[in-house]
């Protein structure tokens, strides 16, 4: 609980923290950013979750054991993407995301 | 909660033990041995197959995050014996291919812990054990589908898929917490009896549904799929339309008729609007596919509609008609990747031109596909005719005469580009046919298990008997 | 008495077809041609018998007694059913009599004329398959039954027109005739379709009684004015046009001509045209009572008229078979005009009978016609009158018969002709001024064209034969004496003691004034045939310039044949066949291969959606959650 | 094993058997084995339906149900009445006549024999099945192997036409199926389970709106098959392109199920909509005999001609059904009969013509009956019977329907069958121009002097075509009252 800081004003944030996420995911040329806006928007439902339980629920902790497991899980992705794309810049030395459409239509 | 009450989860003990097992055999054995563990692999899984065919009770573990029961552990065993007959398939392309960089056992090691993921998943009793199911399912096929490190196109697959699906399982993560938001829990069954629909719990179902729906590769969730097919090896393409496919889909119908009951008017729209869109966007970009790969990435996803159909009746009829469809899109689907996959390792070639006349030089593998794909049309008295069907009859139950009238459209034009693969293999006589040539056992043995399930699951009516017995256990 | 046996005359031709028809190949043509001619000889003599019995003891208290023996072969409906039988009444039997006899002496005369063809046998078996389909005809207990052998005869005359089946013309022939037939059997079914639905029976001896549904209360129902009955009649009777080339419908008759003589003789002369005749004869008592036989008058303007235009027309041909066919059908006019001006009861009935007196001597002397000028072509190879003259001393029997026949039908006393179409022009006049001027001008022209026929053959200076003409083998001349005599002596039958419209028989007169004006207009027209063509001269050319534009008309046939060519290729199937072609082309099938090629179209179009850019894919896939989740608030909240 | 189950099983071992062929010798032996086999059957089935109906009275005899799909209630149940018999008959006559015809297939004899057994299976398992289920399967069993057929045996643009065929019938019986689910789902009006057994529906009254919303869907599904106007398209190309055959067991049969399953199922199940929606399709119909007798005038290919021919005669077949009259009923299905039969034999003679002279122009033919004798009297007598010609089945038929139909108390109807009547002219025109032109006239072409005469095959399979043309057509009434008895409890669904 933050004094004077209530719920909605959280979840604004939030919401906000999830959009720019997903406007960075939508616009970013470079593999690695792109991924970067998916922290964003991994780390936006992991507050989420946490403040919601803190906030509304506080008798039990599901929420924040979940928050948890969101940033384990989300290392684990990210590992593996940065793995992914390390391949990909070993053939093509490039990271960008114009270089990643020869498979279309 | 004592030591027998893990025995429910038999089946996940028993592949965590086969993973245990292979690093192991991976460890003590030197270059030359390496690949007996393909024939090493596929006894143990068999055996976890078969295990599977018996019986299990009903109950729930840790506190109701695991849960299973007669339909889960029915549709547990058709995933396994899915993935029998896919690593069946692909044991040639190891052998030849992977083995020599040393690198077939992490591919099945890969494969079976997806296929735990895939349990877990469906076999979860709350959201936090479904999003650990998910990312399990998920993550061990991105790195299958980057796994030929020297193609371009493969790390592009790889690059989109994992991408995508971060986004996918993001977006749906903050659907969660917003439900977790409306309703303080993140059990299931609690969930179903709090949840009224409120403006932010749909919008909550909405983001998660997405996350669901871009592994059912539903439009408009489904753009993905085709690139990462293509760029993918072909049998980790094939996992993905069927293994991962599958286990969403059913999880998802457990989902829809359990937990978000209360939002079933919202649902039931949402679901006929995507039906609608799926199947034609489906049908439409398949009619114009060359490699063969995409052609069966957009076929999946026309077929991904069908079975969004049996969802509008939310019945025992509607789950038995799913469960029954999604088993037989198993065979079928893994009928038609086998051939591509045998034809590709043999001579690397997956546009449908190269196979003129495939049907004067290989018969039996030419039949393989064409039974594999008249059942995916659903022409009797092949599997998919039945399951089509019943899925037919199940929206028609609910008076939804219309989405079937549209589904019989589609199946119309469905059978269109069908027909032209057909048409390439046994019309034409081809300049530059595929030569004879002869693919080996396991591939013979997995293509054969496929045919007789094509031919069989159809036909032997105690098979849908059984399925509609137990289809009832998430309609309370 | 017993009539059953005569099912065998019509089964024995049957017979006779199917032997040799499956072993046209092989059957000896030196048998083929005995076999067929027994057969037709036995039911020659079976004719012949009944005829005998039933004139002698057919009458019960002095009424011809109808006996009927069938059973039946199709149900349509509890009332309605195709009966299969043979019916025997006076028209019947003397139609036995006709058809019999000449095909019986067609037969004979076949084995001489068609000696050598190669394809003997099969033509045997054409004649007896329209043999045994003209006596069924004749036999006929029902509509529906008439109606089939109808179609048979139409068939079996297809095959022996088209006979010489690899002549072009033959084939063009056979086609014609068999459609234009078909389009008049239309009517003819039309007909059959309409009074059985309104009468509820196809059996004659139903509709034909006096107390019957139909005569007693035709007025019942009506359709445009007319009874419906009326329309039935007419409808049936444009059958009867069909087959008996009537105009409209005689287009095809004059093209028959290209079959073998004999099959002209047989059934473009004496047995298959009078199937018309016959029909309305069948149903006289409808014809009469129905609408005050409204149907009968136009029977009788049809035939006046035919007769005219057909009379007409022969005198300008040179194609000796044509001459005869367009006089078969001035004479065959003549019938229909007695039917439609006679009255049913007693002596009020003449025409009925003298129609068939002269269906009965025409038959004779047509026949030997034929056959004679059968004979002249098979001895000089040509149909032209232009390549003839002079054969009287080349082939002496031919001449004779010949002469008899043309005798007979111009009408000279003491002939077979003369009594009959007497009686014609006696009911004629009785009945309707009109027609009676008209025929008797038509009995001027018969004799006038006739010699003209007869003269140009027979006198006239002789042309360069190939080789000196010969008189044809006994094979070929018998039949024609016999004929010979028939000719003379048909005329002496007191026919009105056997075929009367009522069956009841009564004694007919010869009528002195009127057949002495027939008489004297025949003899006009022999001489002024002498005067033409006796010797070669110029007053043909001379009146055939004075008349003009009306000869070039009449040489043409008045342009029926083109009025129908253009009719049909023109507007029927050029117009209607080509567009149903045309839209079927383009509108139907377009439209169904068009929902193909618009679907593929549209995938074409769409597949830019999928741009290979996976932050596209990102963008649908965050907003298609965004608008389904609108669509759902807006659909569903309000 | 019952009487019925074996026209589906015979075939079925005939195909396994034929697996293991080694050469075309082998295969054409097996499958002329097989399918003698098959003919003997529905011979002795004609006799033995006789005997069994002396005795028993109800709608369908030799009956056999076996539950499949329990809880849709799904049986496999079978039965026969007069119908199915003589259809079952024609079926088998055909396809033993085709058997013969094919002797001497060239490429793939074998696949070509099994596609073809296992299409003449599913018409056989379709005429024999009670359950709407059953027989839809069947249905679609018996259309797909035709893709198959025409595309890799065919002529011409053979792949175009076999896949506008096959997806015209495929699309049809997509159409169809949700019909039949409407029926379905509507089969438990009465409280009653749902069903879909033909006569448990029968007895069920499924509520007007209903009917009339999906007996368009029914009829049409089948109308399709039955080459109704303005559906007609699919069957000109493919019969031009399918081997001969092919043309002759899909026109010949395969046709047939269109007019067999209105009559069984769109007018028996849903008599309410049938008298609603009669009226408009009695229209299209009456349409489509003058329209395809016109359109066959104007062709110039000699299968096009047969595949309009055929248009015409089953629009007929469809206009009798519609007249709901038990004459026209008669003659609809005895012109099934005939039909079947005489485009048999004229894709089989045009087959044999098109073998010795590679061209179907008829501008290009002529005078053939000189080089040809059998074939060309068999050609000349088939046209003659198709034309109407009594003494041939195709006079009984046609007869029998106009009758029928003119039975109609409505004037509009009765009109409506003159119209019909009229096309007996313009088929003559057209036949006519056909045979006239091939087989009679000067020899077109120098070279056919010297073609090869019938084979003994050839003549066997036509001679076994035109036998029951001529039984029908000299002696009918028995055939026809046996039919009669079988259409009445059909007929009293709609009066």
């Amino acid at each position: 609980m933050i004094a004077g800081i209530n719920i909605y004003e959280i979840l604004t944030l939030t919401s906000i923290l999830f959009f720019i996420g997903v406007y960075g995911f939508f616009t970013r040329e470079n593999l690695i950013t792109v991924l970067l806006s998916i922290e964003l928007i991994l780390n936006a439902a992991a507050v989420n979750f946490v403040l919601i339980n803190t906030y509304l629920y506080p008798d039990l902790l599901q929420g924040a054991i979940f928050s948890i497991f969101i940033i384990a899980l989300a290392a684990a992705e990210t590992a593996l993407a940065i793995a992914i794309i390390i391949n990909l810049y070993k053939l093509i030395y490039s990271v960008e995301v114009k270089d990643t459409e020869t498979m279309k239509y | 909660m004592n030591l027998e009450s893990l025995l429910l989860m038999r089946s996940e003990i028993g592949l965590t033990a086969i993973i245990v097992l292979l690093i192991i055999f991976e460890i003590f054995t030197n270059k030359k041995q390496k690949a007996k563990i393909i024939p090493f692999a596929l006894i143990l899984l068999a055996i976890n197959t078969i295990l599977g065919f018996f019986p299990l009770n009903t109950g729930e573990i840790f506190g109701g995050m695991f849960r299973t029961n007669t339909l889960l552990h029915f549709f547990k065993t058709t995933l396994s014996l899915g993935v029998l007959i896919l690593l069946l398939q692909s044991a040639d392309w190891l052998k030849e291919k992977i083995v020599a960089e040393n690198k077939a056992t992490e591919f099945i090691i890969l494969i079976i812990s997806s296929l735990l993921g895939a349990y877990f998943m469906i076999s979860a009793g709350d959201f936090l054990m479904f999003y650990i199911g998910l990312e399990l399912t998920t993550l061990p096929v991105a790195a299958l589908v980057a796994y030929e490190t020297y193609k371009r196109i493969s790390a592009e697959g790889a690059v989109k898929y994992i991408l995508s699906s971060a986004l996918a399982s993001g977006t749906s993560l903050f659907g969660i917490s917003l439900l977790y938001a409306t309703t303080g829990t993140i059990y299931f069954d609690a969930m179903a009896e709090i949840l009224t629909s409120s403006n932010l719990a749909i919008l909550g179902f909405v983001f998660f549904f997405s996350g669901l729906a871009f592994k059912i590769s539903l439009v408009p969730f489904h753009f993905w799929t085709a690139d990462v097919y293509e760029g993918a090896p072909i049998n980790v393409a094939s996992y993905l339309s069927v293994i991962s496919k599958g286990a969403a889909v059913v999880i998802l119908m457990i989902l829809l008729f359990t937990v978000f009951k209360p939002l079933m008017p919202a649902w039931n729209k949402i679901i006929y609007i995507v039906t609608i869109a799926t199947m034609f966007t489906g049908n439409l970009f398949a009619l114009r596919q060359q490699n063969m790969k995409r052609f069966l990435a957009y076929s999946s996803i026309a077929q991904a509609g069908f079975i969004l159909l049996g969802l509008l009746s939310v019945d025992q009829l509607g789950t038995a008609t799913v469960i029954y469809f999604v088993a037989i899109y198993i065979f079928s689907n893994l009928g038609a990747f086998g051939v591509v996959q045998a034809i590709s390792s043999a001579t690397n070639k997956e546009n449908i031109d190269d196979y003129e006349g495939l049907y004067r030089t290989n018969p039996k593998l030419s039949l393989v596909m064409m039974l594999a794909l008249f059942s995916l049309a659903g022409i009797p008295p092949l599997a998919g005719f039945f399951g089509k069907f019943f899925l037919y009859t199940a929206a028609a139950s609910k008076g939804y005469y219309v989405m079937v009238f549209i589904a019989v459209v589609n199946a119309t034009i469905s059978l269109y580009y069908y027909l032209l693969v057909v048409r390439a293999m046994f019309l034409r006589k081809g300049n530059n046919p595929i030569p004879y040539f002869r693919s080996g056992n396991y591939m013979r043995l997995g293509l054969l298990i496929a045919a007789i399930g094509i031919l069989v699951i159809g036909l032997y009516s105690p098979i849908y008997e059984y399925i509609y017995s137990f289809s009832n256990v998430f309609l309370n | 008495m017993d009539f059953s046996y005569t099912i065998l005359i019509p089964l024995i031709p049957l017979a006779l077809f199917i032997v040799l028809g499956i072993f046209s190949k092989k059957i000896p043509p030196s048998i083929s041609g005995w076999i067929g001619s027994l057969g037709l000889g036995t039911s020659f003599v079976l004719s012949w018998y009944t005829a005998y019995t039933y004139f002698l003891e057919g009458k019960l208290n002095g009424v011809y007694q109808t006996f009927i023996y069938k059973n039946t072969w199709l149900n349509f409906t509890d009332k309605l059913h195709i009966d299969m039988g043979v019916l025997i009444d006076p028209i019947s039997v003397m139609m036995l009599v006709v058809v019999s006899t000449i095909s019986f002496m067609v037969h004979l005369y076949s084995r001489g004329y068609m000696k050598g063809d190669d394809g003997y046998t099969r033509f045997f078996s054409y004649l007896a398959l329209f043999s045994f389909s003209m006596f069924g005809l004749v036999l006929a207990t029902n509509l529906f039954q008439i109606y089939i052998f109808w179609e048979l005869v139409g068939a079996s005359s297809f095959l022996l027109i088209g006979y010489y089946y690899t002549k072009p013309s033959a084939v063009a022939a056979a086609k014609k005739a068999f459609i234009v037939t078909r389009f008049a059997d239309l009517g003819f079914l039309i007909g059959i379709l309409v009074v059985s639905y309104y009468a509820g029976t196809f059996d004659f001896q139903e509709i034909n009684n006096l107390q019957g549904s139909i005569i007693t209360n035709w007025a019942a129902t009506s359709f445009m004015g007319l009874s419906v009955f009326t329309w039935g009649l007419i409808l049936i009777y444009m059958g009867g046009i069909g087959k008996s080339a009537m105009l409209p419908f005689h287009i095809w008759l004059p093209d028959a001509m290209e079959g073998p003589t004999p099959v002209s003789a047989l059934i473009h002369a004496a047995t298959m045209v009078v199937a018309g005749v016959y029909l309305v004869a069948r149903l006289f008592p409808v014809y009469y009572f129905v609408e005050d036989g409204f149907a009968l008058q136009i029977v009788a303007y049809i035939g006046a008229i035919s007769s005219l235009v057909a009379a007409v027309i022969a005198i300008t041909q040179t194609d000796i078979k044509r001459v005869l066919a367009f006089s078969t059908m001035s004479q065959i006019g003549y019938m229909m005009l007695a039917l439609g001006v006679s009255k049913y009861d007693g002596h009020e009935g003449l025409g009925f009978m003298a129609s068939m007196f002269h269906l009965f001597t025409h038959a004779m002397f047509k026949a030997l016609l034929f056959l004679g000028a059968g004979s002249v072509i098979h001895a000089i190879h040509s149909n032209e009158m232009g390549d003839m003259g002079g054969l009287r001393k080349y082939m002496p029997i031919t001449h004779i018969t010949f002469l008899i026949a043309a005798l007979s039908i111009a009408g000279f006393p003491g002939f077979a002709g003369f009594f009959s179409k007497d009686e014609i022009l006696a009911a004629a006049f009785e009945n309707n001024m009109l027609i009676y001027i008209s025929s008797v001008f038509v009995a001027g022209l018969t004799a006038f064209y006739m010699f003209r026929l007869y003269f140009g053959i027979f006198w006239g200076q002789e042309k360069q034969y190939k080789h000196t003409p010969h008189e044809s083998p006994w094979s070929m001349t018998i039949p024609m004496i016999f004929l010979a005599f028939m000719s003379i002596a048909g005329g002496y039958f007191h026919f009105s003691e056997y075929v009367t419209a009522d069956h009841i028989p009564f004694k007919s007169h010869l009528d002195l004034p009127l057949a002495a004006i027939a008489t004297s207009v025949g003899l006009i027209g022999i001489i002024l045939a002498f005067v033409f063509y006796k010797k070669e001269n110029n007053l043909p050319e001379r009146f055939a310039h004075a008349f003009g534009v009306f000869y070039k008309w009449t040489y043409h046939k008045f342009y029926f044949d083109e009025l129908y060519i253009f009719i049909t290729k023109k507007v029927l199937f050029g117009v209607v066949g080509f567009s149903a072609a045309w839209f079927d082309k383009y509108i139907v099938d377009a439209s169904m291969v068009g929902i193909g090629n618009v679907t593929v179209s549209i995938s074409n179009k769409i597949k830019g959606l999928q741009s290979g850019k996976f932050q596209d894919y990102a963008m649908s896939f965050i907003g298609g959650g965004v608008v389904i989740a609108m669509v759902i608030f807006y659909l569903w909240i309000n | 094993m019952d009487i019925l189950s074996l026209f589906v099983v015979v075939p079925v071992l005939t195909v396994l058997v034929l697996v293991f062929a080694k050469n075309l010798k082998q295969a054409r032996v097996i499958s002329l084995i097989g399918m003698a086999i098959q003919f003997a059957m529905s011979i002795n089935l004609i006799f033995a339906y006789i005997k069994e109906r002396a005795t028993n009275t109800d709608i369908m005899v030799f009956t056999k149900d076996v539950v499949w799909f329990e809880n849709f209630n799904i049986h496999y149940s079978i039965g026969v009445d007069a119908i199915s018999v003589v259809m079952i008959a024609l079926t088998s006559t055909v396809v033993l006549a085709g058997i013969f015809i094919s002797w001497k297939i060239d490429d793939l004899a074998k696949e070509f024999f099994v596609s073809l057994i296992v299409l003449s299976s599913g018409v056989f398992g379709f005429f024999i099945s009670t359950d709407l289920f059953t027989m839809f399967v069947f249905y679609e069993i018996a259309v797909i192997p035709m893709y198959l057929l025409i595309g890799i045996w065919g002529s011409g643009p053979k792949e175009n036409s076999a896949m506008k065929l096959t997806l015209m019938l495929m699309g049809a019986s997509a159409v169809l199926s949700v019909g039949i689910l409407g029926i379905y789902f509507n089969s438990n009006a009465d409280g009653g389970a749902l069903t879909f057994n033909i006569f448990e529906i029968a007895q069920v009254h499924i509520p007007e709106a209903a009917q009339n919303l999906f007996f368009p869907f029914v009829f049409i599904g089948f109308a399709v098959i039955g080459a109704l106007f303005p559906f007609h398209t699919w069957s000109p190309s493919g019969h031009a392109s399918a081997p001969t055959a092919v043309s002759m067991l899909h026109a010949g049969v395969l046709m047939k199920l269109g007019g067999y399953g209105v009559f069984r199922i769109a007018m028996y199940l849903l008599p309410l909509g049938a008298l609603n929606w009669t009226d408009f399709f009695l229209v299209l119909a009456a349409f489509g005999v003058i329209y395809g007798a016109f359109g066959a005038t104007m062709q110039k290919d000699l299968k096009y001609v047969n595949a309009y021919a055929s248009v015409s005669h089953l629009a007929l077949v469809l206009f009798a059904l519609l007249m709901i009259n038990k004459t026209a009923w008669n003659g609809a299905i005895i012109q099934s009969l005939s039909h079947g039969l005489l485009t048999a034999l004229f894709f089989a003679l045009i087959g044999m013509v098109y073998g010795r002279t590679h061209t179907r122009e008829i501008e290009k033919l002529g005078g053939l009956m000189k080089i040809l004798p059998f074939i060309g009297a068999i050609y000349v007598i088939t046209g003659l019977a198709y034309l109407g010609l009594p003494g041939f089945s195709g006079f009984v038929a046609e007869m029998s329907v106009f009758v029928g139909a003119f039975q109609h108390p409505d004037m509009f109807h009765r009109v409506l069958t003159i119209v019909v009547v009229s096309s007996i002219v313009v088929t003559a025109v057209y036949i006519l121009r056909m045979v006239g032109k091939i087989m009679m006239g000067p020899l077109s072409n120098m070279e056919y002097a010297k073609l090869p005469k019938a084979t003994w095959y050839e003549k066997t399979g036509l001679i076994l075509l035109m036998i029951p043309v001529v039984i029908i057509g000299v002696m009918p009434l028995g055939l026809s009252e046996m039919l009669k008895a079988s259409i009445q409890p059909f007929l009293e669904r709609l009066l």
